[in-house]
């Protein structure tokens, strides 16, 4: 297990460093500054090369690029160039939000999806295709309504028809039943995307299960259907199903750009937008590094709980 | 004797070259699902390609008088805020969202077969380096680099594809790995390495033929997804440059308008689904098709 | 001659107190705040909010006329030299104590300090000294005459007073811990999702009617609309779709309206080919049906304009050409100008609109084959300040007359040192444009600026496209909601009636 | 014993899978009664029904199967008419069953106790404590060392002995009446197979229940069946007592199927009979009786009805019209076929030399101190580990001649093999083949041998890329070494397939649309496209019918005899690798314990491990059976990264002395033709 995490540090390195050089060149190779970000339609000439000096912009890339190395290696994540916020700081506070719509996503697609993947699965198994076929069209007809065109919808109703659930509001973690009428719009939406996916390898996993001996084992020893495909095929399953959530967890960490904008979350998405927006470098820089850290860090848990899993995998 | 049997040789010998392909074209005409795909498919790509040729009216030709029509006779698509016919808009919309589809499909396949191939096959130092190279792309914001292509490229149908292709080839790269890896330690690999085949041998006549199934499934995803992606990148601005229709942004441009002209983004949706659920038959033909084992 | 005024509180509603419990206003922000100190501010909707933090010399009226604020008076024998009187007993939030003349004379010198590299410097480019004789009196001398000065020192950017302590106290923090001495200071802020002020009691014309007012960062249109119709917002800051304000309307909101908040315009670069040519210019002009688009796509949102300057400037004027719709003579012209075929150019452009894509179908039946090159917001803003576009827009929000004529006409400003990004050097309109400046006489200045812009809409370096109309929807029950030409809300005013 | 009460009696049953390409009947009216607590095997081709019908008992026949109709009673119930839940009951609880490979038919993720507590909570109602206590119990009565230890592991912790006594407790939790056994030792090396069909001899005995097994291996019936089902097409055409089956059988069927095996007394045949044509088509119905068109006996009455099981004696009925089946037709080639073999068994004790050619000739292979080791890449935290596979093996092999490889599984041999044809590089010592060492050749250097060596797998289905047609697989070695004009090749795999005895329009083909046989075929011309000298073949039979595995080992003996090549033939099949080879290698943990004349290995073994290995191989004889003393080896093999010190047989020898634990013996000459490594050797 030690060793595992270290081999597993030890990739994590490299591909760090990559994506702290890649950030750091992408993002200043998008023309325009936090300048010209700031200018608007009333800012201009030297108004702007007075900004341009309060920001350091006019420093040469090369040491911006020691400065953010020179820091990194403090550990620290600095102030954001534009509104001397720390960057730290407003990582904190949008993790936290990004962080539970991501579990809850994950956990209820996962929910929804294995549900509808098992049965599908089952019922293929059992030649009845039609059910299976049935499915697997909502799964997809579900998958490619575009996110912000749902998100409206459900507004529309579950806000303005029925006035069951806010479309806004603060995000308030002191109350759990607030926060979760607060986010229930976003999760539908955040759900929706995830259920296709992770329902399509359930099924293809669990349908590979049924068909192993041990499944038929289990039958012959008076387990009843339910039972099996629940305990033994699931388990057995959940390999592949675990690493496509875990994926799909590591991709919804990173903030859902539209979702969090319809809904105004201020998560890592709008955090990360905002800062592209403004091309505040610093900022960025540092999300981005958060992100792909919890990112990697994400598919190493999946790792280590897939290892838990399944006893033959060992460190 | 001997000579007509040469003859016969090489007559056989040049039909059965051709032989395979065309049996398993046939066994993909043969599949239920792939037909339905493909009847599907193929007349919307039809009329994706001939809509120059059809009796449609032009889809940027404005008019203001009359906007936001429903469906009707004359407008099957009905029009949208500044009066253009959305049937055709859809049609030339579709045009596009096929080309970003197929082009991404195409350039993740293709990609992913390389890159997936050299990874699995060869392992190691070379192995690893593509695996961290994916890795950084793969952990990397696909948005921040789909603005940033765009903020370089300009907008457009290039840069939107480049985009999304770079977003999804890690994935198309991991997944051609795996089934690399396993199908490298099936026994006819080794009996290939018994008379000694070349790596250039191993590598296109017994792993991609065998992994092509999957990677042609995982390309049918990609290409509907990659339609859909369009329509996110255009809700950021960052689509097809308007007034140019991609069924993305025309879903785009009709959503505020949900209310007051349902048909305007409802109708573009649909067809993205169509297309995904045509593609999902003939995906899962072309396996069938691929497949020897799956007909007797 | 001198213009003096003395401003008696308008308004005074009694402390909301007595109804025993605290009224509050929820109020839609669309974007993520970006700090509140005038040296460094920017963006409308900050701007919003420390227009409420903050007090100038002078302020606006919901008319966009100056009326005094900190300073109960002044005068001015020459546009030159400025003397104010401050009001007395004024306090500071936040038991910072009273203001006096040594505040003024602290923000003004903050601004023009390069340590600080505020971008607003330059307006006070023209001053030549801040002097403050007396804790109560202000003198400021400028190097040449402006009859406009009255704009620097109003409640606006520069124009806001900052106290020397808090400034010092936080530092760099200081955005986020602005103090003025406004009837509202920020309370509390987290982060990219709501701001909330609560009222300074110990404001000069007494404490404001609603106790705290709570802004939530809502960054969707469509989204403010539905927050507003399901009562989870009291106002929506900024609703522009004419859609989404019918519905509203429809639905019993009050829409709360500012027209003529500022002037679009479709500018051009001269320096690019067939676009010098005045001709090419008017026949563009002639091509689009400009009000016939927006009657089309957003009626509400915009009106038709034919003006650069807005309407209720008290220097606008009528007599400027007008170039209706008319393709046959934008032919004609074009055929003038030697492009009977017409030409193909570039627009940069942020985002494609319905009406942009229906000026490019008007321009397409003359010939003109307008392409579109999409580009993102600093990108966008870029290419405008260097000037490197062929045709663009621009949105010209302004209270102060010279803040348009002078940046967008005046070579001085020519792109990438200026707003000018048409090049546009026309000697006769600058020497105009300088004179008004300097002339003391009202009457004389209004001549001359409307000479500046007959002037301009003749050689039409800029086609005033649209007049943006500014919204912000409140329920019924909030009263006095009324919009400065600078999109600000003087909350001091408003009040709920529940 | 009431031996005599019927048990379960299953009525005219019909199990048919609804495919989409037509309905295979694949039970097609079985008819039998088995008494309590019988042993009855059932027999019969891979493909005749047995599992379905096994499975039909439990109704557990898998998607798109169903009972079409029939009865199938226990102690009189009528199962068929039983619902899901009481079904369930009897699953498990009065019905125990007993799969064929234990590797895959345990749930790899749920620890042994859960899967034995599950079931035992399940039908006797106990609770959790109870459960496992029982579960331990269990374990320790099927004879697993530690049962509290193990219970606890999961089931790749354990080796396939030890899961297969997993699956056989948990069919004897519940004490059933019937225990189904599909093919339970099929998966397991002989020495393991021989202590499971013990354990379940005993079961049988102790407990009274009835078993119903089914199996490829007419040794096991023989050594542990009472009746015997001998099923074809869907339907029992002869059951017996296994004496009469054995001694009288009836159906041609039986009959011939008797006869593809290797003699059991070591007779060496020329060839082994076989059953030429394939068995029909289940998914079209046939008219006449099910065997006629591969029946030498068949008449035209065969052709037009079909047959009913008639009785022949008061326990023994068969399903054919002809009384007696091909027992009189075949008297005279069955006697031929039978005949010894001339002299050269004999002959070729006196050297390594051809009957033919009176010149000693030189070894086409010689292995000196061949090994392989494995080692696994070293971690941060974990010490290297070496797999000895292959540990220092001497041999050597003449042109023409066969060698036997034996041993149990993980012994070593596919190893030698992958060797044998670089496939894998050694870590020591050479291989010669025809004078060169082979053992570190590289680049061109090696690609010029490959010719020389090449392989027949174990999977043939497996070691065809399912992708291709059969003209390219056989034509890929002449493809890729470039040999000839494209014509020229044409004509080359023309020869080779017709070589293998198949039709050339099986070139168009592809792997999935041929037979197992065929498929076998089709890789032995695929190693001989490149007229090698030597071939090795990986257990080439193993995946194969009894019937189809006669063909095969003629025809690679054919060809050894016409083309004189030299063939390794590795095998766990004892009688096959009598029959086949020349000389015997017996390999225990990656060494060779015994090699020799296989005659005179298999008459008089040495090594006490090639002792206990003949002695666990069922004779398919039951005469034979019933008066053999069957000394069973005790344990399991020792993993080879951790070897046991000095002999590697010590653990397991009944002979073993300190000595042995000590002391690793070399292989040393004893008598004149045969090296032995132990020091006991007699
Ligand atoms: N799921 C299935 N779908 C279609 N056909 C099947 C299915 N399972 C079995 N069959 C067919 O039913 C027939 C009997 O199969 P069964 O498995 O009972 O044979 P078997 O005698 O057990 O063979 P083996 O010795 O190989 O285990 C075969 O022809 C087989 O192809
Ligand atoms: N590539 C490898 N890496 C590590 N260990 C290996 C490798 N190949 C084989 N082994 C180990 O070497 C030993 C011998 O394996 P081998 O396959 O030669 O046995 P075998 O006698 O052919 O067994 P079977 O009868 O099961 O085919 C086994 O313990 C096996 O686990
Ligand atoms: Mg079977
Ligand atoms: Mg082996």
């Amino acid at each position: 297990m030690a060793s595992y995490l270290l081999k597993k540090i030890g990739q994590l390195v490299p591909t760090l460093l990559g994506v702290i050089t890649l950030v750091f060149i992408v993002i200043r190779l998008i023309p325009g500054d936090a300048t010209s970000a700031m200018a608007g339609d009333s800012l201009s000439g030297d108004a702007l090369n007075a900004l341009r000096t309060r920001l350091g912009l006019d420093t040469p890339m090369w040491q911006q690029y020691l400065n953010y190395w020179g820091d990194l290696l403090r550990l620290d994540l600095g102030k954001t160039m534009v509104t001397g916020q720390s960057i730290l700081g407003l990582i904190g506070d949008a993790l936290p939000i990004t962080f539970v719509i991501a579990l809850l996503t994950i956990a209820i697609a996962c929910v929804i999806a294995v549900a509808l993947g098992t049965i599908a699965a089952f019922t293929a198994h059992k030649g009845k295709k039609v059910v299976d076929n049935v499915l697997t069209w909502i799964a997809m007809l579900v998958d490619l309504m575009p996110s912000f065109w749902v998100a409206l919808l459900l507004m529309l109703l579950f806000t303005l028809t029925l006035g069951w659930l806010p479309a806004t509001g603060p995000v308030d973690f002191g109350d759990p039943a607030a926060l979760l009428k607060r986010i229930a719009l976003p999760l539908i939406v955040l759900c929706l995307g995830q259920i296709s996916t992770i329902a399509r390898i359930t099924r293809t996993s669990v349908l590979e299960v049924l068909n192993e001996d041990y499944i038929r084992t289990a039958r012959a020893f008076g387990m009843p259907q339910l039972r099996v495909v629940f305990r033994h095929a699931l388990k057995n399953a959940a390999m592949p199903i675990i690493t496509v959530a875990g994926l799909a967890f590591g991709g919804l960490m990173n903030g859902t750009v539209i979702t969090e904008f319809i809904f105004s979350i201020p998560g890592i998405g709008s955090l990360l937008i905002g800062g592209i927006k403004m091309r505040d470098y610093t900022l960025v820089q540092n999300v981005i590094l958060v992100y792909s850290l919890l990112f990697i860090i994400v598919n190493m848990l999946t790792d280590i709980l897939y290892r838990y899993m399944d006893p033959r995998v060992k460190y | 004797m001997d000579n007509s049997m040469e003859g016969t040789l090489r007559q056989s010998a040049s039909v059965t070259l051709k032989l395979p392909r065309f049996r398993s074209l046939l066994r993909l005409l043969r599949g239920r699902q792939s037909l339905i795909g493909l009847a599907i498919l193929l007349p919307l790509v039809a009329v994706a390609l001939l809509a120059p040729l059809l009796p449609l009216a032009d889809p940027l030709q404005t008019n203001v008088k009359a906007g936001m029509h429903a469906p009707s006779a004359e407008y099957w698509f009905g029009t949208d805020k500044i009066g253009r016919d959305q049937l055709s808009r859809t049609i030339s919309g579709l045009q596009t969202s096929l080309i970003v589809g197929f082009t991404v499909a195409l350039i993740t396949l293709a990609g992913g077969l390389i890159v997936g191939t050299i990874s699995g096959f060869f392992g190691g130092r070379v192995d690893r380096l593509i695996m961290a190279i994916s890795d950084i792309f793969l952990s990397f914001p696909s948005l921040l680099l789909a603005i940033a292509l765009v903020a370089i490229f300009g907008a457009g149908i290039l840069p939107v594809i480049a985009a999304i292709a770079v977003a999804d080839l890690p994935r198309a790269i991991r997944l051609q790995r795996s089934l690399v890896l396993g199908i490298k330690s099936r026994t006819f690999i080794d009996a290939a390495r018994m008379v000694s085949a070349p790596t250039r041998w191993l590598m296109f006549r017994h792993i991609v033929p065998n992994t092509l199934a999957p990677m042609l499934v995982s390309a049918s995803i990609v290409a509907a997804s990659a339609i859909l992606t369009e329509a996110s990148l255009s809700f950021l601005g960052l689509g097809i440059t308007p007034p140019e229709p991609s069924l993305g942004n025309i879903i785009k441009d009709g959503q505020p308008y949900l209310r007051e002209g349902w048909w305007i983004s409802t109708l573009p949706g649909l067809m993205i689904f169509v297309i995904a659920i045509s593609l999902h038959l003939l995906s899962d033909g072309i396996r069938e098709a691929l497949d020897p084992r799956s007909k007797r | 001659n001198g213009a003096s005024s003395s401003g008696e509180a308008a308004v005074s509603s009694p402390p909301a107190s007595a109804s025993g419990e605290e009224k509050t206003l929820r109020i839609r922000f669309y974007d993520d705040p970006a700090g509140f100190d005038p040296a460094t501010i920017f963006r409308t909707e900050n701007e919003s909010i420390a227009f409420n933090i903050y007090s100038g010399l002078m302020t606006y009226n919901s008319q966009g006329e100056l009326v005094p604020d900190l300073a109960e008076s002044w005068e001015t024998p020459d546009n030159r030299t400025w003397t104010f009187r401050l009001r007395q007993g004024v306090q500071w939030q936040q038991d910072y104590g009273e203001f006096t003349s040594a505040d003024v004379l602290y923000s003004y010198q903050r601004i023009i300090d390069p340590a600080v590299a505020s971008p607003y410097a330059n307006e006070f480019g023209n001053v030549e000294a801040f002097e403050a004789p007396d804790p109560y009196t202000v003198v400021i001398k400028l190097k040449s005459p402006d009859g406009n000065f009255l704009h620097q020192v109003a409640n606006y950017h520069q124009g806001q007073i900052v106290k020397k302590e808090a400034v010092e106290k936080y530092g760099d923090q200081y955005m986020w811990n602005p103090v003025g001495t406004g009837p509202y200071f920020i309370e509390s802020i987290t982060t990219n999702s709501q701001i909330v002020m609560a009222r300074h009691d110990g404001y000069y014309k007494g404490p404001a009617p609603i106790g705290k007012l709570v802004f939530s960062i809502i960054k969707d249109d469509d989204t403010a609309a539905i927050a507003l119709q399901n009562g989870e917002v009291d106002v929506a800051m900024r609703i522009e779709k004419t859609e989404l304000l019918q519905r509203l309307e429809q639905a019993g909101f009050k829409l709360n309206k500012l027209s003529d908040r500022a002037v679009n315009v479709r500018m051009f670069n001269e320096s690019v080919k067939p676009l010098e040519d005045v001709r090419v210019r008017q026949a563009w002009a002639h091509a689009v049906d400009w009000a016939g688009n927006i009657e089309a796509t957003n009626p509400l949102g915009q009106s038709p304009t034919f003006n650069i300057l807005p309407k209720w400037m008290d220097v606008y004027t009528d007599d400027v050409p007008r170039y209706e719709y008319n393709p046959e003579k934008a032919k004609e012209l074009l055929a003038e100008a030697g492009y009977p075929n017409g030409f193909t150019v570039t627009e940069h452009i942020r985002q494609v609109e319905e009406s942009d894509q229906l000026e490019q179908e008007n321009l397409r039946a003359v010939g003109i084959n307008l392409q579109f090159e999409i580009v993102e917001a600093a990108q966008y803003n870029k290419i405008r300040n260097d000037g490197t576009f062929e045709v663009s827009g621009r949105l010209l929000p302004a209270v102060n007359p010279d803040t348009i004529l002078f940046s967008y006409l005046h070579p001085n400003n020519i792109a990438p040192k200026g707003m000018n990004g048409a090049r546009y050097d026309n000697p006769e309109l600058t020497a105009k444009l300088e004179a008004a400046r300097a002339e003391i006489d009202p009457e004389q200045r209004k001549a001359l600026y409307a000479e500046v812009q007959k002037i301009a809409m003749t050689d039409l370096p800029y086609i005033p496209m649209l007049s943006a109309n500014g919204y912000w929807p409140s329920a019924n029950y909030v009263l006095n909601l009324a919009l400065t030409p600078l999109s600000q809300v003087n909350y001091y005013e408003v009040d709920i009636a529940k | 014993m009431s031996n005599d009460e019927v048990l379960l009696s299953v009525e005219d049953l019909h199990t048919h899978f609804l495919t989409e390409r037509g309905t295979v009947r694949a039970v097609n009216g079985v008819s039998f009664q088995l008494r309590q607590g019988e042993r009855l095997a059932i027999v019969g081709e891979s493909g005749s029904g047995k599992s379905a019908m096994a499975m039909s008992l439990l109704q557990l026949v898998s998607h798109p199967g169903k009972i079409v109709s029939g009865s199938v009673r226990l102690e009189g119930r009528d199962l068929l008419r039983l619902s899901e839940r009481q079904l369930n009951e009897l699953r498990g609880g009065t019905i125990g069953t007993v799969f064929q490979d234990p590797m895959t038919s345990l749930d790899p993720v749920m620890t042994i106790e859960d899967q034995l507590v599950s079931t035992i909570r399940r039908h006797l109602r106990l609770d959790r404590r109870q459960a496992s206590r029982r579960a331990v119990e269990l374990l320790r009565q099927v004879g697993i060392p530690d049962p509290e230890l193990r219970v606890r592991s999961y089931p790749f912790e354990l080796s396939g002995g030890m899961r297969q006594r997993v699956l056989i407790a948990m069919a004897l939790s519940c004490d059933p009446k019937l225990i189904l056994a599909d093919e339970p030792t099929t998966a397991l090396d002989v020495t393991i197979q021989a202590q499971i069909i013990e354990l379940l001899q005993q079961i049988s005995v102790t407990t009274g229940c009835a078993m119903l097994f089914i199996t490829h291996d007419l040794g096991l019936v023989a050594r542990f069946a009472q009746k015997v089902a001998v099923m074809y097409a869907g339907r029992i055409v002869e059951f017996g007592t296994v004496e009469e089956i054995f001694a009288s059988p009836q159906h041609p069927y039986t009959q011939s199927l008797l006869r593809t095996i290797p003699s059991a007394d070591g007779v060496r045949m020329k060839r082994l009979l076989q059953i030429d044509g394939f068995p029909p088509d289940m998914r079209l119905p046939i008219p006449g009786c099910s065997f006629a068109k591969r029946c030498p006996a068949a008449t035209s009455a065969c052709e037009a009805g079909s047959p009913e099981l008639t009785p022949r004696s008061a326990t023994h009925s068969a399903a054919c019209f002809v009384s007696g089946g091909m027992a009189q037709l075949n008297a005279l080639e069955t006697a031929s076929s039978r005949e010894p073999e001339p002299a050269p068994v004999a002959a070729a004790a006196a050297g390594p030399e051809r009957p033919d050619s009176g010149e000693p000739v030189r070894p086409v292979l010689e292995l000196r101190s061949l090994k392989k080791h494995f080692a696994s890449a070293p971690s941060f935290l974990k010490k290297r580990r070496v797999v000895r596979a292959v540990d220092g093996i001497d041999i050597s092999l003449h042109p023409g001649e066969t060698l036997g490889v034996v041993g149990e599984s993980g012994c070593g041999k596919s190893t030698m093999a992958r060797l044998l044809l670089r496939l894998e590089e050694p870590s020591d010592g050479s291989i010669i083949v025809e004078g060169v060492d082979i053992a570190h050749l590289k680049g061109e250097q090696l690609r010029a041998f490959r010719s020389k060596v090449q392989m027949v797998f174990q999977d043939p289905y497996s070691s065809f890329n399912p992708k291709m047609t059969i003209r390219s697989i056989i034509g890929e070695p002449l493809h890729v070494m470039k040999v000839g004009t494209p014509e020229e090749r044409e004509k080359r795999i023309r020869e080779l397939i017709m070589t293998v005895g198949l039709d050339i329009s099986y070139l168009d083909r592809y792997p999935n649309q041929l037979s197992g046989g065929q498929r076998q075929r089709i890789g032995i011309a695929r190693a001989l496209a490149l007229s090698p000298s030597i071939i090795v073949a990986d257990e080439p039979t193993s995946a194969l019918d009894v019937s189809v595995r006669a063909q095969v080992i003629n025809l690679l003996v054919e060809l050894r005899d016409r083309l004189g090549i030299s063939i390794v033939f590795i095998s766990h099949d004892l009688s096959v690798v009598r029959h086949i080879s020349d000389k015997i290698a017996v390999m225990y943990l990656g060494k060779v314990v015994e090699f020799g004349l296989s005659e005179e290995v298999f008459r008089h073994p040495k090594h006490p491990y090639t002792k206990a290995l003949l002695d666990a191989a069922p004779i398919p004889d039951p005469q034979l059976e019933k008066q053999r003393g069957i000394e069973l080896l005790k344990g399991e093999l020792p993993s080879p990264a951790n070897p046991p010190q000095g002999c590697r047989f010590s653990t397991r020898c009944p002979l073993a002395s300190d000595r042995c634990r000590e002391e690793m013996p070399p292989l040393d000459p004893v008598g004149d033709s045969r090296q032995v490594a132990c020091f006991y050797a007699s």
